[in-house]
């Protein structure tokens, strides 16, 4: 493997590791201790979709998400400890604790943020690829949304006017087989959900999305498409969500041997790392040290985070309206 | 009412036991809804009735609110009373067409030729930290529509018995419950017992000032109240029940007693359904009042998440006791 | 041609005529004098769409239908003259004046009604169809639409939900190649319209809907499928409207040449009529006899309707709520 | 301000006149929705803008409101400023999701990460026998929305300075127009002008009473204070001219001076927006009214059809007359 491949799929694992360690500080510590509120809805089993597609992409190409969307988030760079500090409510968090878990964004870097409303990312995204097709930046927008979210209205009207004006849109689907409780064949009347995008003349990709480098290959050459000839492209990533719809989800719905099965099938991680030390890329111990390395990175963030302040009760008073315009 | 036995059920047991029992009494009383079937509802209000009644009259959706909502509003055109669940009252928004568009105005611009028994049910509001898309309260949109009914029972047993109510109206009803109220306790009667929309109750009599609320907001008044008798202040509590219809002779009956009226509600008090009662009331008479209304409400910013924000935010029982104060001047 | 055979097209004949003759009424005299308010949409050059699959279907079937729903209304029975008392605006017209040109409805023949609001029927007519279902009375709900309205999300989620349910609908699409002002190649991506169910496994089907049997014969045998397999069907016809979009439409979206050529060349009446003086069924001067016949009828509903009392402003606060229920 | 030269033009001519020279002055100003482009849109207020600005600034939609809104939202975070068009008030419904889930929150809830430069243009109202799904008038949903701004004009004057104000505003704006009242004419400034949102203006000073009505209301507010006066009655007629932010000391100022006050509008009384501005008023003091506050407003019941109907519902100046005169005592 060439020194730079290598880096890479180093760098993939790492962001893997991040993901993974972050979600589990939330189901482990974060959620028994009471540390947020509402729902936290884990990535735990999707980080290939979110790493593999997210590298694939420029620093400058937008990403919206969704509710599950905190493995995004760390791949497209955010900063752990503003997104413990946000999920914790304080006052340094991403959204100065107005947000929470379900509306991380980081402005800054092009991560416009979660957007747990079902499918209502999918025509934001669209607006964010016709800004950059006018701009003519060579931007694309991204939009994740899971297989539950292809049945929403805003999806199809978000697709077929992408298609008809022609806008630099990535349409990534993480088929994780549930929407809450709702099994796939409850919820889409065509299983093969590549397909749901040909009535507005977009192709679909069907993708493993639980091998990164799959992943990686097939957002790459999507993007370049898009990128190149400013037309959507639509990506179904098969995975699988080995936690519960979040954190309090009792999981009725399913057997625990079929968590259990597929996690030991098709973990990407253990995938990963399989590989890496198969083909020497690695060694044993050094997964060993990168997951102590991560693991004390979360930690460290999470700490960090714990240590950081409270908004004031008034604080929800500011922040509704920008000052000034034009 | 002669008071039989009671149970004492949660909230959303109540919402539970009016869906059985109407489910059982009426063939034609459909439901449906994302993860209502086998899962039995986010909030567990509707555990065990796909099992109960099979899964061709309790279904689980797609995530489909525009198509949810406008199934229910055909299959009542022929004939069904369905109860259509939309999992959060934000995302009414997806529905509104349906509801407002067409459930509301189909017996009216058709010259009456139709019947439109179809119920939304849908939780609103916050407290829980789920930040602003998922903790709005929306009843003031839904009252403001000629063609509905709105419902927003704050008590178990005025939900069970009006959910009741509300299936068998042969009118679409907005019913609006509380995500955070789920797990709040009272006694229900294990007897039948429909509560007919549009009847105001008087949760709690006194002289001195007249609170009116709904939905969970109501519990924190009745709670205010407590901490105002223990003051030697004497509030009425009344729970309107339904904004739509709305029942303003008991309302005007205790503001002639009391002269006094402090109206607590969830919702952004902006533009919000206090304002049409305050209104109601001095329309009729300025002289009802001794005092200025005072409304306890939400400020006009999104809900955030932040625990100590949001307690802000959202009118507490202390905000009630403030705002009566106010009011006695 | 079968004697039966004859009676049917005959059938078609008059009712195509009477739906044209009862828009040419709206557009000549009603429109002129100011006789209706608002905004009438004319269903000239789509007659054979309305009566083709209106009359494919049984009278217990269920039609909800569009603004442009004149035509399907009068394809399903509908009283002439009660329709024009109700456009313009009569105590004694279907909706008691309360609903005008866009809201036809009369529930004793399952004309659940129009629905102008676009795509807003779909789901609607799922409903409609799953109360049939559930009910087992073997009928079929039918939901008409324009060729602009598979461009809302409420089609889109109706037709994933009809399909996943297996509920007995008909989506029976106008392809009048406009929407307005919009020509079909700026709303739609793709222009194949009949795919654009296959995201729901439901295989569409393209009919020229200039041609009355063949709008009979695909509807009868989509309707026939449909109502077996409990499955819906999709259907586009191909037509055009010889007007604007409503009888105060500029049209200066296209040329008048353009819609001049396609009346001639395609105009679904003079299509029958010289098929069926062609093939002998008819001779021209029974041709004129019908023409004559059903003009006369037209007027006499119109001259009626003009004679009818107007509401009181009063009555326009009753009929908001059903008194009452179980 | 200093009056330059004026021109009498129509409210549709108005709102253009905002739109081309926003979109000359602002490369980032977008427009588009259903038959704005090539037709010019169904009211004829963006006639010729697509002509002289391009088809990539001004475009035509599908039938799509899910998805005009939303994208409107999106090409605002990334810097743009689009104007988007719902083609009726009615349905807001579709596009609600993105406006007031999406619009109105994103800023809140990121912390302030994003400005959201976004306007939502949209006729509402009826009287011109649009019926019931095409003629309602839902200011109270927008303006019960924190992070929403509701602009709703009445005169072309204030369409124009307003719209351009909206359009630089770095807020969402919903923008509602009057289907019926597009043709109605009135002197607009040659100059440019902007007028600021959450100013209200009094249009006509008087001593006896004081009316607030916006939007088409207000010209028959204005037409009735003639007849008024004529009678030897002398009311003041002010225009919010926006919803939100509400200019509520304009308001009380001139309810100070004359002790009566009357509000005119075409929504639906009952928890319309009229109700927020009696009761802001009577929460100030009830001493700030001699006699009780007076709305006239719909009745509760959808747009009936046919023209007696019709006219009976929609508020009239006649309704306007009896309104004021019932306040007077
Ligand atoms: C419009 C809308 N409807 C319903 C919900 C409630 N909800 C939140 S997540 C979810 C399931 C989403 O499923 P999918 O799109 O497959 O994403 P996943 O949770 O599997 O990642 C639902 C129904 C919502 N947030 N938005
Ligand atoms: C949801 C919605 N958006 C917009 C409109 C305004 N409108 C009325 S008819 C129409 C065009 C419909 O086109 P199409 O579906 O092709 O039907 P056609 O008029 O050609 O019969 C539009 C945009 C509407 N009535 N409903
Ligand atoms: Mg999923
Ligand atoms: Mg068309």
């Amino acid at each position: 493997m060439a020194v730079k491949d290598r880096e890479r799929l180093l760098h993939f694992y790492e962001d893997m590791l991040r993901i993974r360690f972050f979600e589990e500080q939330v189901r482990d510590v974060l959620y028994p201790q009471r540390l947020f509120r509402g729902s936290s809805h884990l990535a735990i089993g999707q980080e290939a979709v979110a790493v593999g597609a997210v590298h694939a992409l420029q620093a400058e190409d937008y990403v919206i998400s969704t509710h599950r969307g905190h493995g995004h988030a760390i791949a497209k760079g955010l900063d752990l400890q503003r997104m413990f500090a946000e999920i914790m409510g304080r006052r340094t968090g991403y959204d100065r604790g107005k947000g929470g878990s379900m509306h991380l964004a980081d402005a800054s870097l092009n991560f416009i943020g979660e957007n747990p409303v079902v499918g209502s990312n999918t025509p934001m995204a669209a607006g964010l690829a016709l800004a950059a097709k006018l701009e003519g930046n060579g931007r694309v927008a991204a939009a994740f949304l899971g297989e539950g979210a292809l049945n929403t209205g805003a999806f199809h009207e978000a697709a077929n006017l992408a298609a008809l004006w022609s806008l630099p849109v990535l349409f990534l689907c993480e088929n994780n087989l549930y929407a809450i409780s709702v099994p796939l064949d409850k919820s889409s009347a065509l299983q093969d959900l590549e397909r749901r995008a040909e009535a507005y003349g977009i192709p679909g990709r069907r993708v493993n999305g639980m091998r990164v480098m799959e992943v990686y290959d097939a957002v790459s050459s999507a993007a370049e498409a898009t990128r190149e000839r400013s037309f959507p492209s639509f990506l179904v990533f098969d995975t699988y969500r080995f936690e519960g719809h979040h954190t309090s989800d009792k999981q009725t719905y399913r057997t625990q041997e079929e968590a259990l099965e597929e996690f030991r099938q098709r973990d990407p991680i253990h995938i990963l790392e399989f590989e890496m030390i198969d083909d020497h890329t690695v060694p044993i111990p050094t997964t060993i040290e990168y997951r102590d390395r991560i693991r004390a990175e979360v930690d460290a963030a999470f700490e960090a985070a714990l240590a950081e302040p409270w908004p004031a009760p008034e604080d929800a008073l500011t922040g509704v309206y920008a000052e000034g315009g034009e | 009412m002669a008071e039989g036995k009671l149970r004492n059920i949660t909230y959303a047991q109540a919402i539970r036991t009016a869906l059985r029992e109407e489910l059982k009494r009426d063939e034609r009383v459909l439901l449906f809804g994302e993860d209502v079937g086998y899962y039995g509802g986010v909030y567990g209000a509707t555990v065990g009735l796909q099992k109960e009644f099979g899964e061709d009259r309790v279904r689980d959706t797609p995530i489909s609110e525009m198509a949810i909502a406008g199934v229910a509003v055909g299959a009542a055109l022929a004939g069904y009373r369905p109860v259509a669940e939309i999992m959060y009252v934000d995302f009414l928004a997806h529905a509104s067409d349906a509801i407002v568009n067409n459930a509301a105005k189909w017996r009216y611009m058709s010259g009456e030729q139709f019947r439109l028994p179809v119920v939304f049910r849908s939780p609103g509001g916050g407290g829980a930290g789920y930040a602003a898309q998922h903790s709005q309260s929306l009843e003031a949109w839904f009252a403001h529509i000629p063609g509905l009914k709105v419902a927003a029972p704050g008590l178990p047993r005025d939900a069970r018995g009006l959910l009741k109510a509300a299936i068998r109206d042969d009118n679409p009803v907005v019913f609006l419950e509380h995500k955070a109220h789920y797990t709040f306790k009272g006694e229900v009667p294990v007897a039948e017992e429909v509560i007919p929309l549009g009847v105001a109750e008087v949760k709690r009599s006194g002289k001195d000032a007249t609170v009116v609320s709904w939905s969970k907001t109501l519990t924190h008044a009745l709670e205010a109240a407590e901490t105002l008798a223990g003051e030697g202040i004497d509030v009425e509590v009344i729970d309107p029940r339904t904004l739509q219809p709305l029942d303003m002779a008991t309302i005007l009956a205790s503001v002639g007693r009391t002269g006094r009226l402090i109206v607590a509600h969830e919702a952004v008090e902006f533009a919000g359904f206090g304002a049409e009662i305050v209104t109601q009331v001095v329309e009729r008479g300025l002289d009802l009042l001794k005092r200025p209304p005072v409304r306890v409400a939400a400020p006009f910013v999104p809900i955030p998440y932040s625990e100590p924000m949001e307690r802000f935010v959202i009118p507490q029982p202390t905000d009630i006791v403030a705002g009566v104060k106010r009011c006695l001047g």
